[in-house]
């Protein structure tokens, strides 16, 4: 009872959507027609991107509105969400995870780490920028990247 | 009232009769167990009340009423304060568990059936086809009271026990006479407040009121 | 009779098939909308559908014929069973090979058939999501079996059109005891059997608590298509089945094209219904702990002999 | 003249045949044009002619034909009495299309100590008393060719013991338990043949009549004590997970598909036929030993992980199945509904026909693993679906026949026997209210773990990745012994989609034990006719709608992807290296769940023990963790007894002290003693 009520008294929290973004998708994201499965890669980070993705999945972002959804397997999903300098021990584990996605397959980089190292350039266990390591179809700057550039980044893909 | 309205609705009292005692077997929170046994005392005033006006007793009905007031009403409201005095809020770990007890639970309810099957034959009508529900939930009653560790389900099962007892009564001999009725009452609300003592002095000295604690006191 | 009960037998498999990712998402808005988010739309499983049969199909290497078929048994038992179970009219073709054992037992064949894909594969995760939902099944089997019990004494016969068009013509049957135990047994019963909560999270990313995500992890395109389509209309069907159990309002027994129609609106409004009461629950319920789940089957169990016994003693015989 | 009768002369002869040839020819001929193995041959070709000739005269009997023969020269005193009506006729043809099937897979199975003379002289001769037992038709010759197939049946079971010492331990329980059954099958069977005059099954049923109650008590609960540790009901059952397991395989096949059939087979027999019916508590007993080891016997098949354990406790779990129909068929004809009772019994009897094709089939396939990989135990094997595909899809159809399910022929059987529960309400009173509820529930928790059982067997035997090498070097089975797997297989096709053309034969078995209900089945589909019920099954229907439902679906979905299917990927594997054999799960993890869910019941034994490293009592080295199931029937009941047994010996060995005066003394003693009684109580 006592849940019913705030939930009553809460009401809608997402913010109203804001315009979709311009730029025009990259080509593997065509064929996706509004439906995004997302698998999170963590090749490195320091979990600042990861919260700011939870905060994008939840209620007051809302990516899922999108059509983007958080998946368990990479064999579900489109989009490879990867965050982090990649270290020279997920350097191997991130090529696999993006072969095992089936075609069509974006990935898209989250973070300065993962596109220029950031903070840990030059580290001696950082291999590198994700693009080094897998092709990189989208990138969202930022350390870490506020949760509306994620929500755009994942807007572009489904194209909603 | 029609008569297969009447059956009906006696069939569902009766139904939610039982299926409160199963519930308190069910569940392990103690406020839902405490819940739970306003609801069943909720049924009984239900049945008494149906017979009542089935068979024009007001007296009936006051009884049903008197009853309803302890069982739904004072009852609970008195458990539910043993319960904030004792902070505990679950029935943690049960001597049989949960699911053995579910299972006993059906073995005792047809054992009910079967020894009450005579009886229903003596006279075959809706009271006394309901007559096994109330056997069933006094042998329920006795297997929480048998099972349970903490203090207030020994309550709950002894006060199940007695509202399954009532519901015999009712539906066999269609009620006792009101005195006899408000002498039990009044022995029931006596034996809960002393079990209410009991629990806080428990936990006075154990700072718990798990039963076995009080294999201590042994000479 | 005939023209009639064919088109309103196609008519139901056709519903199911296109209605049931339409009901999932009208279960995922409602629960967005009471965790204050917007939602995706109840359009989006059918758009993640369209997507997924364009998407790549993957075989893994080391895996063999059993993680090929079983998609396809398992959305092939879901429309047979779509096929025959009344959800809109009882005078159909089919209706005298319509027996509810055969129902529960083709409902059983689907969920062996995705078990043995998760053992093909041969990983942990797959192994592990098929001892569960063998675990789970085990244990669903007697509950499933007593409530058909309980509900084939007063209609004398286990044929489904039979034991409908009986309740139909006698609403008493409806709010009896014995109705009332059977249908919250066989309510629980279907959390269990299409992994619902509280005895599974359909929407967890955490291998560990999975059951029936952990046997399909492997699946990629086409092949995750149709598990999803089999799994949702699994759960249109038994909500079907439900309606037509304990609200058989409406559903047609003569094969008059405008009682069917009729039926069939009704039909889809009873499970939207449901479903969307199914997914406010859910807001309020956590995930039993898997060795919590016996506790619950137990108590359904018990539910679904009472309702056996009340059936006997109650009513008399 | 009917075709029984020269059908079983033929098979005796056969059996002789085969017999000499097994005791006389060479094992193998020396010049390679003959085949290979030529004593297994012939002697294979000799069983198979039996199994045929067997099945022809079942098939005749069913047909309506009567044939009986009286051997007086045969036996002194007694002789031997045979007579075949409908019911001896069913297990008749089942046995012999057992026999033919299995020694066609026998031919391409010898091996090991199988081609040994001994073993392949006694196959043809228990193969013929598989077929005769239910063709005796006197106390003598029953009791006869009972002990006859025990005896040779005890033989088989120990033809590998230069393998394994655990052969000869089986050997010794299943030869005690088995006398004893006989022990008390010759009690009961000489209690009712003196009670009733006469020893000849047709003086047997007119004398049961006259019998009082408390001797048709004795005699039904002595004689069905008998029969239920014949097929293995539990807590009688001690013998069969031991048996089975250590017998080769084709001869477990044999026992467990037509073997322990015989124990309903007796139970019908004297239950229904010859006592002409009894009680309420009799058919309760029955029942509830049916549930019991139903429900009790799965539950150790799920925990087992050796494959022919599993396949035997399965085994009783079927017998229970098959004994709860009885029993219910008892009640009911008791409560003198013959129509339901007619119903439970066809019930009873199709399932005895089912599990005997899938459970040989099952057994057969389980030897050919045996034989390729040398492994019993599901937690080394894995992966065999690449290497011996073709027994891999053997094993798949006698799995989906055990579990019930459609399209198996299991889920026929089971369909009609729990619509003879169901439709049991009609028969009033307490007992029923009570006893079929719960009769019902055991049937589905049965079906249940049946399913999570062969899910097991199939899924981590055959499927997924080899886990030792003997299973990763794994080869197909010889022609022949995919020939008889093939006959099988057949079988359980037939009967899981035309159960109908049984019906009549089943009917003519039910009258024959007396219960007369009129035909059940019919046609290609079951129907259900009561007085005012109908229910229809018609499992060819459901068949071609799941085979439509797959190709329609299929072709759907070609049709609308757009790419091709990657088929060079590796599984996913977390990004990890590549998942291990060792990481997938085994039979023992994949019963886990349900171990922890059943703990109450199957007591499990587990022991920890943490060695700590020398320097620090804090730092462990190594942890070795062991849990096991045992039977616990078997430690609480049969360990007991064992042990005041061996107790009482070692107290006797005492007496026995050496010195022959001693032992002189004990005569003169006793001798004395004797004639000083004697003069007391003159």
């Amino acid at each position: 009872m006592s849940l019913l009520r705030k939930i009553r008294d809460t009401g809608r929290v997402a913010e109203d959507a804001p315009p979709r973004p311009t730029e025009n998708p990259p080509p593997a994201a065509q064929e996706l027609g509004g439906s995004v499965q997302v698998r999170h890669i963590d090749a490195g980070s320091c979990n600042g991107c990861e919260i700011e993705i939870g905060s994008a999945f939840g209620p007051v972002y809302d990516a899922e509105r999108y059509g983007a959804r958080l998946v368990a397997s990479p064999r579900h999903a489109d989009v490879a969400l990867v965050t982090g300098p990649v270290t020279r021990n997920m350097a191997e584990p991130l090529r696999r995870t993006v072969a095992a996605m089936p075609q069509p397959r974006l990935v898209v980089a989250v973070g300065d780490c993962a596109l220029n190292c950031g903070e840990f350039a030059g580290g001696y266990g950082v291999e590198g920028p994700v693009a080094d390591v897998v092709p990189v179809d989208l990138q969202v700057p930022g350390c870490p990247p506020r949760p509306e550039a994620i929500v755009a980044a994942l807007r572009i893909v489904t194209g909603r | 009232m029609s008569e297969s309205a009447y059956t009906q609705l006696l069939d569902l009292a009766a139904g939610l009769f039982l299926l409160a005692a199963v519930f308190v077997l069910w569940r392990r929170e103690l406020t839902a167990i405490v819940r739970i046994f306003a609801l069943q005392g909720v049924a009984l005033f239900a049945i008494a009340a149906l017979l009542g006006v089935h068979e024009e007793r007001w007296d009936l009905l006051a009884v049903a009423a008197g009853i309803g007031a302890l069982r739904a009403g004072v009852l609970p409201h008195l458990m539910r304060r043993a319960l904030a005095a004792s902070g505990e809020t679950r029935e943690t770990q049960p001597l049989v568990n949960v699911a053995a007890s579910l299972l006993t639970a059906a073995a005792l309810t047809l054992l009910a059936y079967a020894v009450s099957r005579p009886l229903v034959e003596l006279d075959p009508s809706p009271a006394t086809r309901a007559l096994p529900v109330g056997l069933a939930v006094v042998l329920i009653g006795f297997f929480t009271l048998v099972t349970r560790r903490r203090a207030l389900s020994q309550v709950v099962g002894f006060l199940l026990l007695d509202n399954g007892i009532t519901a015999v009564a009712f539906l066999a001999a269609s009620g006792v006479p009101l005195i006899v009725e408000l002498g039990v009452s009044f022995d029931v609300l006596l034996a809960v407040l002393v079990l209410q003592i009991l629990t806080t002095r428990m936990r006075a000295a154990f700072g718990r009121t798990d039963i076995d604690d009080l294999r201590e006191l042994r000479d | 009779m005939n023209a009639v009960g064919t088109a309103a037998v196609a008519a139901q498999v056709v519903l199911v098939t296109a209605g049931a990712p339409l009901l999932t998402g009208l279960m995922r808005q409602v629960r967005a909308r009471m965790e204050g988010r917007a939602g995706a739309g109840i359009g989006q499983p059918w758009r993640d559908f369209r997507k997924l049969l364009r998407k790549e199909p993957i075989t893994p290497v080391g895996t063999g014929p059993a993680f090929r078929t079983a998609p396809l048994l398992l959305v092939a038992t879901a429309a047979v069973i779509a096929a025959l179970v009344p959800l809109a009219s009882t005078a159909t073709p089919v209706s005298r090979n319509a027996d509810l054992i055969v129902v529960v037992a083709l409902l059983a064949l689907g969920t062996v058939a995705l078990a043995l894909a998760g053992l093909d594969t041969g990983t942990a995760f797959g192994g592990m999501g098929a001892s569960r939902e063998m675990t789970v099944i085990a244990l669903v089997e007697p509950t499933i079996l007593l409530a058909v019990f309980a509900l084939s004494i007063p209609a004398g016969t286990t044929n489904l059109p039979a034991i409908i068009a009986g309740r139909i013509h006698d609403p008493a049957r409806l709010a009896s005891p014995a109705g009332l135990l059977a249908a919250v047994a066989l309510a629980v019963v279907t959390l269990a059997e299409t992994g619902r909560l509280p005895v599974d999270n359909p929407s967890t990313h955490l291998e560990l608590t999975m059951i029936h995500e952990a046997m399909i992890l492997e699946y990629a395109g086409p092949d995750l298509a149709l598990v999803e389509l089999g799994a949702q209309m699994r759960l249109t069907v038994l909500l079907g089945l439900l309606a037509s159990l304990f609200a058989p309002w409406g559903i047609a027994t003569s094969a008059s094209v405008a009682a069917v129609v009729l039926a069939f609106v009704l039909f889809a409004v009873k499970v939207a219904l449901l479903g969307a009461a199914l997914a406010a629950a859910e807001v309020f319920w956590a995930k039993l702990r898997l060795f919590r789940v016996p506790e619950l089957l137990a108590g359904s169990f018990l539910l679904a002999l009472l309702a056996v016994t009340a059936s006997y003693f109650l009513t008399g015989e | 003249m009917s075709a029984a009768g020269p059908a079983v002369v033929v098979a005796a002869g056969l059996a002789g045949v085969g017999a000499l040839a097994g005791v006389f020819l060479p094992e193998r001929w020396q010049p390679r044009l003959a085949p290979r193995r030529l004593r297994a041959s012939v002697v294979g070709v000799c069983t198979a002619g039996l199994g045929a000739a067997g099945l022809v005269a079942g098939a005749a009997a069913l047909g309506g034909a009567r044939w009986s023969a009286d051997l007086p020269g045969l036996l002194p005193l007694a002789g031997v009495h045979l007579a075949v009506d409908a019911l001896s006729g069913l297990f008749m043809a089942v046995a012999g299309a057992v026999v033919l099937a299995v020694a066609v897979y026998g031919i391409g199975y010898a091996g090991h100590g199988t081609d040994a003379r001994g073993v392949q002289a006694v196959l043809p001769v228990f193969a013929l008393s598989l077929v005769l037992v239910p063709a005796a038709a006197s106390v003598s010759s029953f009791l006869l060719l009972w002990e006859l197939m025990a005896v040779t049946s005890l033989v088989l079971v120990l033809a590998e013991h230069r393998e394994r010492a655990s052969v000869r331990e089986a050997g010794v329980w299943y030869a005690v338990m088995t006398h004893l059954g006989l022990v008390l099958l010759l009690a009961g069977l000489m209690l009712f043949a003196a009670r009733a005059g006469g020893e000849t099954f047709t003086v047997l049923r007119a004398g049961a009549g006259g019998m009082s109650p408390q001797a048709r008590g004795t005699v039904f609960v002595l004689v069905s004590a008998a029969f239920a540790s014949k097929a293995g009901m539990v807590p009688l059952h001690a013998w069969l997970p031991r048996a089975h397991p250590e017998a080769p395989s084709h001869v477990s096949a044999l026992m467990s598909a037509a073997m322990v059939n015989l124990g309903a087979y007796g139970i019908v027999r004297v239950g229904f036929d010859l006592l002409g019916g009894g009680p309420r508590w009799w058919w309760l007993m029955v029942l509830g030993g049916g549930a019991v080891s139903a429900v009790y016997g799965i539950l150790q098949a799920a925990m087992a992980s050796d494959l022919k354990r599993l396949l035997a406790y399965s085994t009783s779990e079927n017998l229970g199945l098959v004994f709860i129909g009885v029993g219910a068929a008892g009640m009911f004809a008791d409560a003198g509904n013959q129509k339901l009772a007619a119903l439970a019994l066809t019930a009873a009897l199709l399932h005895v026909v089912n599990h005997a094709a899938f459970k040989a089939l099952l057994f057969c396939a389980a030897g050919s693993v045996l034989r390729a990989t040398g492994l019993r135990d599901l937690d080394q094997l894995g992966g065999l679906r690449a290497k011996m595909p073709a027994t891999a899809g053997l094993f798949t159809v006698g799995a989906l026949g055990a579990v019930a399910l459609p399209p198996g022929n299991g889920f026929v059987s089971e369909w009609l026997l729990l619509q003879s529960l169901i439709h049991g309400f009609a028969v009033p009173g307490v007992t029923t209210a009570i006893v079929l509820p719960l009769a019902v529930a055991a049937i589905a928790l049965s079906a249940g773990l049946a399913a999570a059982v062969f899910v097991k067997a199939l899924g981590v035997g055959f499927f997924a990745r080899p886990r030792s090498d003997q299973a990763a070097a794994a080869t197909e089975s010889p022609p022949s012994m995919l020939a008889g797997m093939g006959l099988l297989a057949a079988g359980c096709a037939a009967l899981a989609l035309v159960p109908g053309v049984l019906g009549d034969g089943l009917s003519r078995a039910a009258a024959a034990a007396g219960v007369t209900g009129g035909t059940i089945l019919s046609g290609g589909s079951l129907e259900v006719r009561l007085d005012r019920i109908s229910t229809v099954l018609s499992p060819l229907w459901v068949a071609a709608a799941l085979v439509a439902g797959v190709l329609a679906v299929s072709a759907l979905t070609r049709l609308v992807s757009r790419r091709r299917r990657r088929t060079n990927a590796r599984l996913w594997d977390c990004g990890g290296g590549a998942p291990t054999a060792r990481m997938a799960y085994t039979a023992t993890s994949f019963a886990e769940p349900l171990q922890r869910v059943f703990d109450d019941v199957l007591a499990p034994e587990q022991d920890v023990d943490v060695t700590p490293v020398r320097e620090s009592a804090y730092l462990v080295e190594r942890v070795r963790f062991q849990r096991r199931v045992p039977d616990r029937i078997e430690h609480r009941l049969y360990r007991p007894v064992l042990a005041a047994l061996s107790g009482a010996g070692q107290a006797a060995r005492r007496l026995a002290g050496g010195s022959v005066h001693l032992y002189l003394g004990y005569g003169f003693f006793g001798l004395v003693a004797l004639l000083v009684a004697l003069t007391v109580i003159q």
